[in-house]
This record gives C-alpha cells, structure tokens and sequence, in this order.
C-alpha cells in the first residue's frame, strides 16, 4: 500500500510553543525529580521482590479488567447522554463526574456503604447470594470502574458530539437497527476518542488508590496493587521504595501507552 | 406501491408547504432554483426531519402525521437515500459501504458482498470494492453513494442530484443503468436535479418547486413547452413574459405590447426561444410584429451561438450567431432592437 | 527575616516587641491522628496567650517531613512515631532532642454489639472472621505485630490496612468483626465501636515525638507551644482523647 | 431563531441500555450511600461554619484558576501531539500521562523535589527570585495543574484526531497563519472535546488531595481545600463531617457542571 | 504571474504525471473523467499534496521543487481554492466564511466583512449573512464557497467544479460573474469541470486529462471540432473513431473501412456528430457512401430527439426524431443500418 504524503509544517507558531513547553515542564520535571532522587543501587533487589512482582501482576489485571468493564458499561453511557433525550440527562451528566470530585477515600466509604456486607446492594447479596465483595480482587476492579470509568464517559461523549451525526441518519434510512448504526458508523467514527478516553481509564484505574483501600482492603496477591504498596512503604517511611514503585508503574504505563498508541493510531 | 405526502415545515425563512402524490413505479423529477426546499423535501420523507404539519403515506402506511403525532423513524421507512455530500461511511470500505444496507436487513454477508460486487461493477468501478471512501475522486465517490442507495430496493427512493459529480462519459452510462433500473422497479422514486435533461431522461413526471411551493408539475415535455415561471423558463431555454392578453394582443406589466399569432383574452405567459429573436440595429421593417428597443446586458459564447442578455420593457434573452455579433458590433451597453414574429410565440393561460 | 520566608510562609513573622507573652503565628506540622487534641489545645492556648496565633498542618508523619527536608518554614514538628522524627532529626531540620509528649496502645475494637462475639486477642486468628490489621511495615502494624507475638496469638487478617483510620472505619461500619488499632482512634470514631480489654495491650507502646525546628521563624512562640503541649493543658487534653501520658 | 427540529428516537437499544443502566449504577449508588448516612440535622451548621466556607472558596478558586491554567498549557500541547511530527512524539505523549498513574502522594514528593526551596527549580527561584512556592496557594494550583491537566491534554488530543484537518488545508490556502487557523478553525472545531476536557479537569482539581497535602501541606485559608478539610474530619474521628463536605464538593460540582454545560452545549 | 508545473504523483494507482502551464490572465479549463487527477492537480498546485517529484513555479517562484525538497506551505502560496465538497467552516457565520481570507491577510475586521457582503450580494446571497453552513442548501453553500475564495484575489485561483450545485437559473448568472471577475484578473486560474458549455465559456484554454495524463489541450473550440479520445468526442457530443488512412478511405483496427471527404494518410482520428448519422433497416442506396450494419444498443430520450447507441464493427451514437424511432421499430437488440456522407465527417491526424 502507498501512504498519501501529507503536507509536513516544520515552523510551530510560537504563541502554542510557549504555553506547550511550560505545560510539559510541569508534567515532565517531577517525574525528573523522582528519577533524580530513586535508590538506583536499591533498584534491582526491590523491583524483583516477590511481594512487587506479585503486586505488578495484580495491577495490571485489575486495571485491564476494569477498563473493559467501563468501555462496556461507560460507552452505552456516553452514547445516552450524547444521543438521547432523557429527561434529567443533564444531572444525570453532572452525577456522572461525581466520582471525579469525591475524595477517593470517601469513595471508598460510599462504596462500602452500598456494596459492604451491610450495605444496601452488598447486605443483599451477602444474605441471598452469600457474596461478599469488600476484600477482594473484585472489589478491587470495583473500585476502579468507580474511579475511573468517568473519564471514559466524559472522553466517549465529547467524541460523539464532535461526530456527525448525519451518518448515522444514512445508515437508519439504509435500514441499521440503532445497535447496527451504534456498532457499525457511531463507534468507529469515535474510535480515537473512545481510545483516549481508555487510556485515561486504564491509567487512571492502575494509579487509583483511596478507594481501593478503603473499599478492598490491601492483602498481598489479592486486593494489593502497585499504589498500595507503594502507599505502605510511605507510610513506613520508607519514600525511596514508593519513588522506586512510582517509577515502575510510570514505566510499565509509558511502555504500555506508546506501544498500544502507535499500534492503534499509526506512528511516523 | 405509492406515496402520497403533504407536508409542512418552516426552516429558517424557508415555509416548505407542499403536497406530492408518486404512483407505484413512477420517477417524479423535482426541479428548483437554490434553496427551493428540494433536499428539505427528501430529508422530511426520509424521516430525518420531523414535519411540522401535514402527514405522509406511503403505501397506505402512515410515516407521519403532525396532527397524530405519528413519526415513523428512518430505519422503518424502508427508504434509500443518496445526498448531495454523500456521506459514506469513512471507516467501511467501499464495498461494505454498499452491503451496508443489505447486512442490516440481515443478508448474509457474503451474499451482502457479492451483490454489492454487482452494483459496483454496474457503476463502473471494478476493482475499487477495497478503497476507503476518502481515497475516492468526487465522481467516484457519488456513483457508490447511488450503489448504495440502489442496492436496498427501498420503497421509496429518493435520489438529490445523484449524478452532478459524474464526467460527461460515465454520466450517460450511469443514468442509463439508473433508468433501467428504476424502469424495472415497483417503488416510488425522487430524484432531484438541476439538469433539464436528466429531469426529461429520467422522469414521468416533473414536480417544480420554487420557495418551498409546488409552482408548476406536469409530464416533462408539457412543462418544457409551457413554462410557467421565470425558472423553468430559463431551465429549458425560453423567453418567458406574463401579461394580460385581450383579442391578438397582450399588455405587458411595463406597458408594452405584444403581438399574438392566435386570440386569446385574460392573464397568460407568453414563451418564445432564444433562437426565434432576431437582432437588429434599427427598427425592424419586415414581417415581424413585434419589435422592442433594448439594451444589452451581457453577452455570453455558448457553443456555436452568442446568448445576448437584453434589459427595456421587454427582457429578453437572444441567440444569435458570432458573426452577427461581429457585424452588429454588440457590446454591453448597446443600443439594440429585438423582434420577435408573433408564430414564435406560444401564449398559454397563467 | 528573609523575604522568601515572608511570601511563602503562612507563618508570617513574630510580632513580639519585646514582650514577655510569645506572640506572632506559631506554624506545626503534626501527624493527622493528633487532629482534634491539638485543635483543641490551639482555642485553650487562646485565652492564655491572645497575641499567639497557632496554624496546623496535619498530614501523615512522613509526608510532613518530606515537607520539611524540602525547606517548608515552620516551627514544631509532631509525628505519630519515633521513626520519621528520626528521619528529620537526621534531614537536620531538627537540631534538638525531640521530647516524648504522649503513648498510644493498641485496643481491640469491634463494631457495636460485637454481632461475630469477639472475646480476645485469640479470635484474631479465626479465619471465618473479618479481621483488619495494620501492615506490619507501618507504626501500627509492627506494633500489633509485637502486641499478637506477646499474646502468642497468629492472626489471619482479611485486610492489612496502610493507615489506621481504615481499619476503624471498617469497624465502625461493620465490615470488620474485630480489628488491632489505637485506643485514641477507637475513641474518635465513638459509638460506632467498642473496645474489648486486651490485658496484653500495655505492653505494646507507640510514641510521639514533638520538636522545634531548627529553623523556625518564632522559636519563642514555638517554645511556649511545645510548654503546652507537654505539660498542661496539654496532658489533660490528650488524657481526654485516650492518648497515656509519657514515661 | 428557529430550531431545526431533530428526529427524537424513543426506542433506545436494549443491549445498551443494560450495561448503561448497570454503569450508572455503579457510579450513582455509591452517592446514594452517602446521602443516606449523611447527618440531615447537623448538616446546616457544619455547612456554614466558618472553615467551610474558607475551603470551600479556596476549592473553587484553585479549581478554576488550575482548569484555566490547564487550558492555556495543555492544549498546545494536545495540538503539539495530534498535528506535528516531533522526535519522540509517542514517548511525551506517554509521559504526559504519567500524573495519572502516579499514586498523588508520591506525586507531591516529586512536586516537592522539583519545586521546593531545596529543588531544581525551586531552588533556583528562591535563589534569584526570593520565590518560594510550597505551602502557597500557587503550590496548591501547581499541584491541581500537575494532576489535572493530562486529562485535558489526552481529551482534547483525542477530539483533535477525530476533527476533519481539511478545513485547517483550506484555512491555509485563505492566507491564515497557522496560529490564525489554529484559533479560528481548530480550536472551535474541536470545542466539546475541549469542553470535556476542562471538566474533566475542574473537577479532579476540585476533588485533588493526596498532591496537595504533600506539595502545599494543609494551612486554612490558603492551602486546605474542600479535600483536605475532609480528611482532617476523618482523622478527628468526624466521618460524618467527612461525608458532609463530600456531598457539598458534589452538590457544586453537579450545578456548576450542569449550569455549564446546558449554556455551552444548549440544552435539548 | 504565470504558473509553470511539472508535477508527478503516485496515489493508490493513479499515476499522475503532467506538465501544466498557465500564463498571466489565463483561464484554464481542466476536462476529463472520474479519477483522472483533476482533484489531484488541483491539490499538489495548492500545497495541501506533495508531489513525489517534478517542480512548480508560481510567477518565478518555485513553490515545490521535489529534487530539491523544497515545499511552499500553503498559506504562503496565496492560493484561493474551492473544493468538491466545499469545506465551509462549521462553526463561522457565511459572512465569516467569506470575510475569513481578508481578515487573515490583515484587513480590519469591519472592511473585510464589507467586501464579504459585496461578494455575496454577487453570489445572490443577500440576506444570507449570518447564517451557519450548516443552514444552507447545496447551491447556496458552493456559491459561499467560491466567494470566500475570489475574495482574497489569489495569485492562483483553483475551482473544483464551482458550479456543479447551481441551478439552472443561477448558474448562467454566478457563471457570468465569476467570467468577469476572471476578465479583470491578472492571476493564473484553473477551472475544473464537467461541463462542456463552462468550460467553453470560462475557458480561455481547455486541458484534459486522463488517467493522471494530459491527452488534449488547446483552444475550447478546437478541442471541440476535433476530439482526440472517446471522453472528448462523447463530451463535446461527437462519434470518434481511430483509423489508418490512405487517400480517400480508412480502414478501422475492426476491420471495416471508412470513406472519406478528402484524401488522408496515416493514423486519423474521424469525427462526426450524431445527427449526421441516419439510420435504416435495410441498407441504404443513397448519396451516403458510409453504410454499416449495426445492433441497438440503447434508446434514450433528449431533448427533442432520442440518442440510439449502437454497436458493431463500427459503433456510433445517432440522434434520430421519435417519429424516426416509431416508424423504423427501434428497440434494443434489433438490426439497423447506420448511414453517414462522407461530407458530414471530419478527419485529422491521430
Ligand atoms: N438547518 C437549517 N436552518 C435554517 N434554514 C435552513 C436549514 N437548512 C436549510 N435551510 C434553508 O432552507 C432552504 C431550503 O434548503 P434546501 O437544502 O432544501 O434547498 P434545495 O432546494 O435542496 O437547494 P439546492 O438546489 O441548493 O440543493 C434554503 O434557503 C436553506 O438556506
Ligand atoms: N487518498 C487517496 N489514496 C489513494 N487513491 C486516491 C486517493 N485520493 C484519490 N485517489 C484516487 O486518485 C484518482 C484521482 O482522484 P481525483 O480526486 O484527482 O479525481 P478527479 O479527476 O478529481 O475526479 P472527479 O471528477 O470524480 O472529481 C482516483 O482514481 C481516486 O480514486
Ligand atoms: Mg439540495
Ligand atoms: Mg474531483
């Protein structure tokens, strides 16, 4: 396949360089500050620690499950809130940023408060079911999906309403049942979108702490992701270790981010 | 199969107030200057607009009905589409863009495909079934629109210009295959365009709109003799005038006079070609009984001919020949008379 | 003093003309848990001392050293445990000897009306029940660690907590039958939890260090500050909270 | 003016309003939770308690100053990773949401380390400059920015990818410098993915705690945001006073969010 | 100014390779068929394509040099450019569409929105000002679009089938007005169309292109008279077919033999107009010394007269009357003799 050339602008108006430095400046240098301060002749022993290794795995699945969950779940959201009239879509928008707003910790409590043993879905559960969700893996997904599933949604309907709707109004008249046209023109035509909003949630889910503490209590190999260990080690006083974790999880995602990216976008 | 709407929708300064009844298997042209209300007309039928007043029935179905509140949605209309931009899929192919239409009403997909194949080929873009909508020229992209339309076999069809992008050899071969296809086909069709000739091609009927009102309809050759606004006047090449005609003359608005072949009494269009003006310098001696001094707007070379714009009491529009252009020494701004014999000129009730 | 300590510190810069009484702003960092004793021992101060304006930032211990390695301009450093004052001590942000002000023990809480019938350290280590415990890594952690080793007891935790206040919050809504943490938070939480008698418990102690700092801007006001928390009103204050006097 | 009016499609399709149902509740019940347990009676003297107030102030202030900050710094560089070629283009991109992964605890160290008296930066500020910015309300904002802006960043990249890049061809062709196009037809052409994003941003930086706690520690009136005044409520034992000011930090952000959103999208 | 292109382009499997000169003042018209690289041209001249190789020179200037790597960018080439699909900025009011290219040359925003409003009063447009584009018909957004380009008097302008949208009525009066505007103006022009009568009237030169290659150009009438391919000759409305002369006959690679008027050597191109072909059922003994057995094609209505596509050793189009088509039985599929006077064709060197 021959690629299109496209017009390559070397010159950056500087009125967007200036700004886009500083910006980068205060997302970059910190981490610079964390690499600068890390244990470097530490590294090796702490990253190859089991309870690390065994955190790492958990953290990565937990984040890859919730975000599935929450493109299940938050698309059909996003879509409601964008393409549809309900009535009271507007507080349901503004409800939707609340786990954005509330402390994490607080998250937890509510958490607690509806899915703990004694909590009204959870109490429920617990006496039908015998199902338990507070300290476990799950629990830990759940809090997650929580967390950081309205980004997905708030990324998935700032897409769709960019999107022509005009599309899916040929599809309709060729027939599509609206799942058709949601599948088949409304979603591609939002992939990078749908994409960003993914990768805000994947990472945002790797690096969510409050509530999975509160809500999933912290126990090696099931509820115990990279942030809570990292979390112990600080609050053992023990900074170098949650530097040397920090930068793990930063590069495992960087290393995730870029390659998932590129495959999915295109490089070059 | 037949339509039959009355519908009503204001949109911006546009008041569309139309009824338009299509019998089964008829193409009815809709004709109209810019912003006449014709793709308005067709999104209101396709269901994508919602009609403020009036209903539609196709096939004695209700597809709306504003007193009833009665909406039918798109995809339950069973109608196809094609619109002036298009509007493919840009994440399909150019294949399943086409199949798109028999995937969703279930088809499998390799049979999906394999017709699609067919319609591709019939639009003449063999070996284009793998290309994305964007690495399309504008030509291309508007046949597989139309392919993707046709392929449905909606009960109502309706086509808005979906031949202006085509180059002047694909544009006979596809409106050929448009044809027998719409020739062998029990739904109702309506196409919009700009082309006189398409609208003759391919219509049974011609339906004209002007400011979102029905202003003259009829078969295509009635309505090409007997224009009855400045538009359709100007779309099939005549000179057109409105005026009160008692006995063998006719007083024009401005006061002018016209001379008439036959009797006629009340208001009527007067029509006449441009071929039929005969220009002059002086005032005209010979048989011709009518005779206006004017003065020329514009010129224009359209293939053999000169079309000389001409403004006074009698505006006309004239063909004549280079070399009487030449001779006469026609400029903008000139002095001229136009005569016109009264045998030319068709006089018909407004 | 120095400008940059102006603009940066709400600490603001003593005001004392000459004055016996301390006055100007006094700023503490101190550890989260001393929350409420020290609020309330700011709005006693008040009445003995009108010219001395006492500023909190609480926050987990080690976090407020890190703070304060990083050049944070305040006064008095109180931490929840000897390590991270050690830390600070050796950052030299600290060049005095930190004083022991308060001890913490542990008390064995259990949601109201003890539903699972918790009686002892033992029950810790019934696997059917819903057990939090602090991670061994941190203050409380080691100190429980220590606490189940003198009872002999081996503890089969459902959730090692990184902070305290997790471990009474899931008591006090009852998702933990029965949890290891301090007598002091059992009595923050209230109602919601009630303790069971652990006779082993004395012999586990957590201690609070208090400081001035090295550089702090009021060190008379700081000085008055520290006076108040170690002896009264302080001792009372604390007393009240169910912190034990130090040794 | 005359509305066009859109068809309105009633029947939605059942296999999206299941997991839509079931996302909404997972992010909705929680709340409900926590209305439930809050303290009805007291709620009036908590809420207008002096303290309250300071934070609550301080929150909207640091939030939307943040959010602005946000804007000018991180669309340029959204727009720096959807429409250049620079070297190393995926890699920033990865970096740029690092924050995000960053448990915001360590974060703060990291801030600390940079811009603290004795950091790169701020070492150099406090040196020339006599500038010191930790436990400043500047250093609350730095924090809220550090924490908040790669969600704008990723949601207005992800809207700019989806945006037609013709119109920017044509813009050029008319003479517009690239600023020019930049204003004039990017930016309004990817408006609600920039809208999103700023939400996105305001209320993780109304709801930022664990960066700021470290960076700009906890002083009334200038550093204890809404957060911070929650969770010195849960460590004095006050976890209804907690629950109070959550709801408090949803209650603004819902009306803010829903008041908005309603003015810049248009309602219905 | 005068624009001097050599351009080479692979894209999917057009290869475009042409070279291209428009003077001072000139007009060209750019004919051919779907995906012959009009579009194509049109981009690489603006800069928003980068040829692979070849050089273009805008008045001494060189915009691309591939060899050399040099690549104008497009603001800098004060290009103005209508695209296929317009491309109106969504979220900008017409009259901010239009005034765009001013204001972003410098203009104060209140003279550059006077001269907008000028621009569409030209256009028809008054009274349209503060609409969205999103709010206009098909014709009325084209003529935006040619207007916000015209404005900013470019040194080269780019029309992609300006007036392919326009109705009838409009069209003659938008083509006049932009064949003035195109009078008074020094720069290089490029029209692309699929009209034969514009590119008559607009151009000042004809080129087309075919298959990413220039296959004719010269003056709008004698491409006219003297097609070279298939795509000309149907376009301008003629039969073309290729042959070998030698004196006064022709022999076609069919095999069937041609005569002629005037005697001829070599590779010929034989041209003549489908109403000089008359059609038989039995073979004609007249004057007319071309007569070929032939099997209806098709059958299409136009105009007054029905165009029969005819197919055998020699294929033609014949314009015949419908009383023709009733009196002879004319169906598709049936046999009929094709008759034309030597006199009626022309020949000249392939
Ligand atoms: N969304 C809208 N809001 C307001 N006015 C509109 C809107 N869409 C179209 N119009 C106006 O309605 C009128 C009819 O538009 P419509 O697109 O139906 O015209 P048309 O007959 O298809 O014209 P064309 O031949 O140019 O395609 C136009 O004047 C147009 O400006
Ligand atoms: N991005 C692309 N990738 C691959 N092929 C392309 C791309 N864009 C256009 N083409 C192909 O290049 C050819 C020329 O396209 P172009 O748009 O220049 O045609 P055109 O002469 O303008 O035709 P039309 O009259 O239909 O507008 C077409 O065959 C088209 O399919
Ligand atoms: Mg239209
Ligand atoms: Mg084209």
């Amino acid at each position: 396949m021959s690629r299109t050339r496209r017009r390559q602008d070397p010159r950056v108006p500087a009125v967007l360089l200036i700004p886009a430095a500083l910006g980068v400046a205060i997302l970059v240098l910190p981490m610079v500050g964390l690499v600068l301060r890390a244990p470097w002749g530490g590294l090796p022993s702490i990253l190859t620690s089991d309870e690390v290794l065994t955190a790492l795995r958990l953290s990565l699945v937990t984040a890859t499950v919730s975000t599935g969950v929450a493109l299940v779940c938050g698309v059909p959201v996003a879509w409601l809130l964008a393409r549809t009239r309900l009535p009271g879509r507007s507080v349901l928008r503004g409800l939707v940023t609340v786990p954005l707003v509330l402390p994490p910790v607080v998250g937890g409590v509510a958490l607690l408060m509806v899915f703990g043993r004694r909590g009204l879905v959870g109490g429920w559960l617990h006496d039908t079911f015998g199902i338990s969700l507070p300290f476990t893996t799950e629990a830990v997904v759940l809090a997650q999906v929580f967390v950081a599933m309205p980004f997905l949604i708030v990324a998935v309907e700032g897409a769709l309403r960019t999107a022509d709707r005009r599309y899916e109004d040929v599809a309709a008249t060729l027939g599509a049942t609206s799942w058709t046209t949601f599948r088949r023109v409304t979603l591609p035509g939002v992939a990078p979108g749908v994409l960003a909003g993914a990768v805000l949630c994947w990472a945002r889910a790797l690096g969510e702490f409050g509530a999975t503490v509160t809500f999933a209590g912290s126990f090696p190999g099931t509820t115990r992701t990279l942030p809570l260990e990292a979390y112990v080690a600080i609050n053992a006083g023990d900074t170098e270790v949650a530097i040397v974790l920090s930068l793990l999880m930063i590069a495992v995602s960087v290393t995730i981010l870029v390659g998932l990216r590129d495959r999915w976008i295109g490089t070059s | 199969m037949s339509l039959d709407a009355d519908l009503a929708l204001t949109r911006g300064d546009l008041a569309l107030r139309i009824g338009l009844a299509v019998g089964p298997g008829e193409v009815v042209a809709l004709l109209g200057p810019n912003g006449a209300g014709k793709s308005t007309t067709l999104q209101l039928l396709a269901g994508t607009l919602v009609p403020d007043g009036g209903r539609v029935e196709l096939d004695g179905v209700t597809l709306d009905d504003a007193a009833a509140g009665v909406h039918v949605r798109p995809r339950e209309r069973r109608v196809g589409m094609v619109v002036q931009d298009y509007l493919l899929f840009p994440r399909m192919s150019v294949l399943e863009n086409v199949a798109f239409g028999l995937r969703s009403r279930g088809l499998p997909r390799d049979r999906a495909r394999a017709e699609a194949r067919g319609w591709l080929a019939r639009m003449g873009l063999e070996g284009y079934e793998r290309r994305r909508p964007a690495e399309l020229s504008g030509g291309q992209a508007q046949r597989v629109a139309l392919a993707r339309a046709l392929i449905v076999e909606p009960r109502l069809l309706l086509l808005d210009e979906p031949l202006a992008a085509l180059d002047a050899g694909t544009r006979p071969v596809v409106r050929a295959e448009l044809r027998r296809h719409l020739a062998g086909y029990g739904g109702c069709t309506l196409v919009v365009t700009h082309d006189p000739l398409e609208a003759m091609v391919l219509g049974d009927r011609v339906v004209v709109l002007e400011r979102g009102r029905v202003v003259q309809q009829g078969p295509p050759a009635e309505v090409a003799r007997r224009p009855r606004t400045d538009y359709v006047a100007r779309l099939v090449g005549l000179n057109l005038l409105t005026g009160t005609a008692s006995g063998r003359t006719a007083e024009l608005p401005t006061g002018a006079v016209v001379a008439l072949a036959h009797d006629a009494t009340g208001p009527v269009h007067i029509a006449f070609p441009p071929v039929a003006v005969t220009l002059s310098l002086r005032r005209p001696e010979g048989s011709a009984r009518n005779a206006w001094p004017l003065v020329i707007a514009d010129l224009e070379a359209h293939g053999d001919l000169v079309r000389v714009t001409a403004d006074g009491a009698v505006p006309v529009l004239a063909d004549v020949t280079p070399l009487a252009v030449a001779d006469l020494g026609l400029e903008p701004g000139g002095q001229v008379w136009a005569s016109v014999k009264a045998s030319e000129i068709s006089v018909y009730p407004a | 003093g120095d400008d940059g300590d102006d603009a940066a510190a709400p600490s603001g810069v003593a005001s004392g003309p000459g004055d016996d009484a301390p006055g100007g702003t006094v700023t503490v960092l101190a550890a989260a848990s001393l929350t409420e004793s020290f609020e309330t021992l700011a709005d006693q101060l008040g009445d003995d001392h009108p010219d001395l304006e006492i500023v909190y930032s609480f926050g987990p211990s080690s976090g407020l050293v890190e703070q304060l390695l990083a050049g944070a301009p305040a006064d008095v450093l109180a931490t929840a445990d000897t390590t991270t004052m050690d830390d600070a001590v050796a950052g030299g942000v600290v060049d005095s000897a930190p004083e022991i002000f308060a001890r913490n023990t542990l008390a064995l809480a259990v949601p109201a009306g003890n539903p699972a019938g918790v009686t002892g350290l033992a029950d810790l280590a019934n696997p059917d029940l819903r057990i939090a415990i602090c991670e061994p890594q941190v203050p409380c952690g080691s100190s429980a660690q220590r606490l189940l080793d003198a009872a002999g007891v081996t503890a089969a935790p459902d959730t090692l907590t990184t902070d305290v206040k997790e471990a009474a919050s899931l008591v006090a809504l009852g998702e933990a039958d029965a949890a290891l943490i301090y007598l002091t938070d059992a009595a923050a939480v209230g109602d919601a939890v009630e303790t069971i008698d652990v006779p082993e418990a004395n012999t586990v102690v957590n201690e609070y260090p208090v400081a001035v700092l090295a550089d702090a801007p009021n060190p008379e006001g700081a000085q008055a500050l520290l006076d108040a928390i170690t002896g009264e009103p302080g001792r009372s204050i604390l007393d009240a909270a169910g912190f034990l006097p130090a040794q």
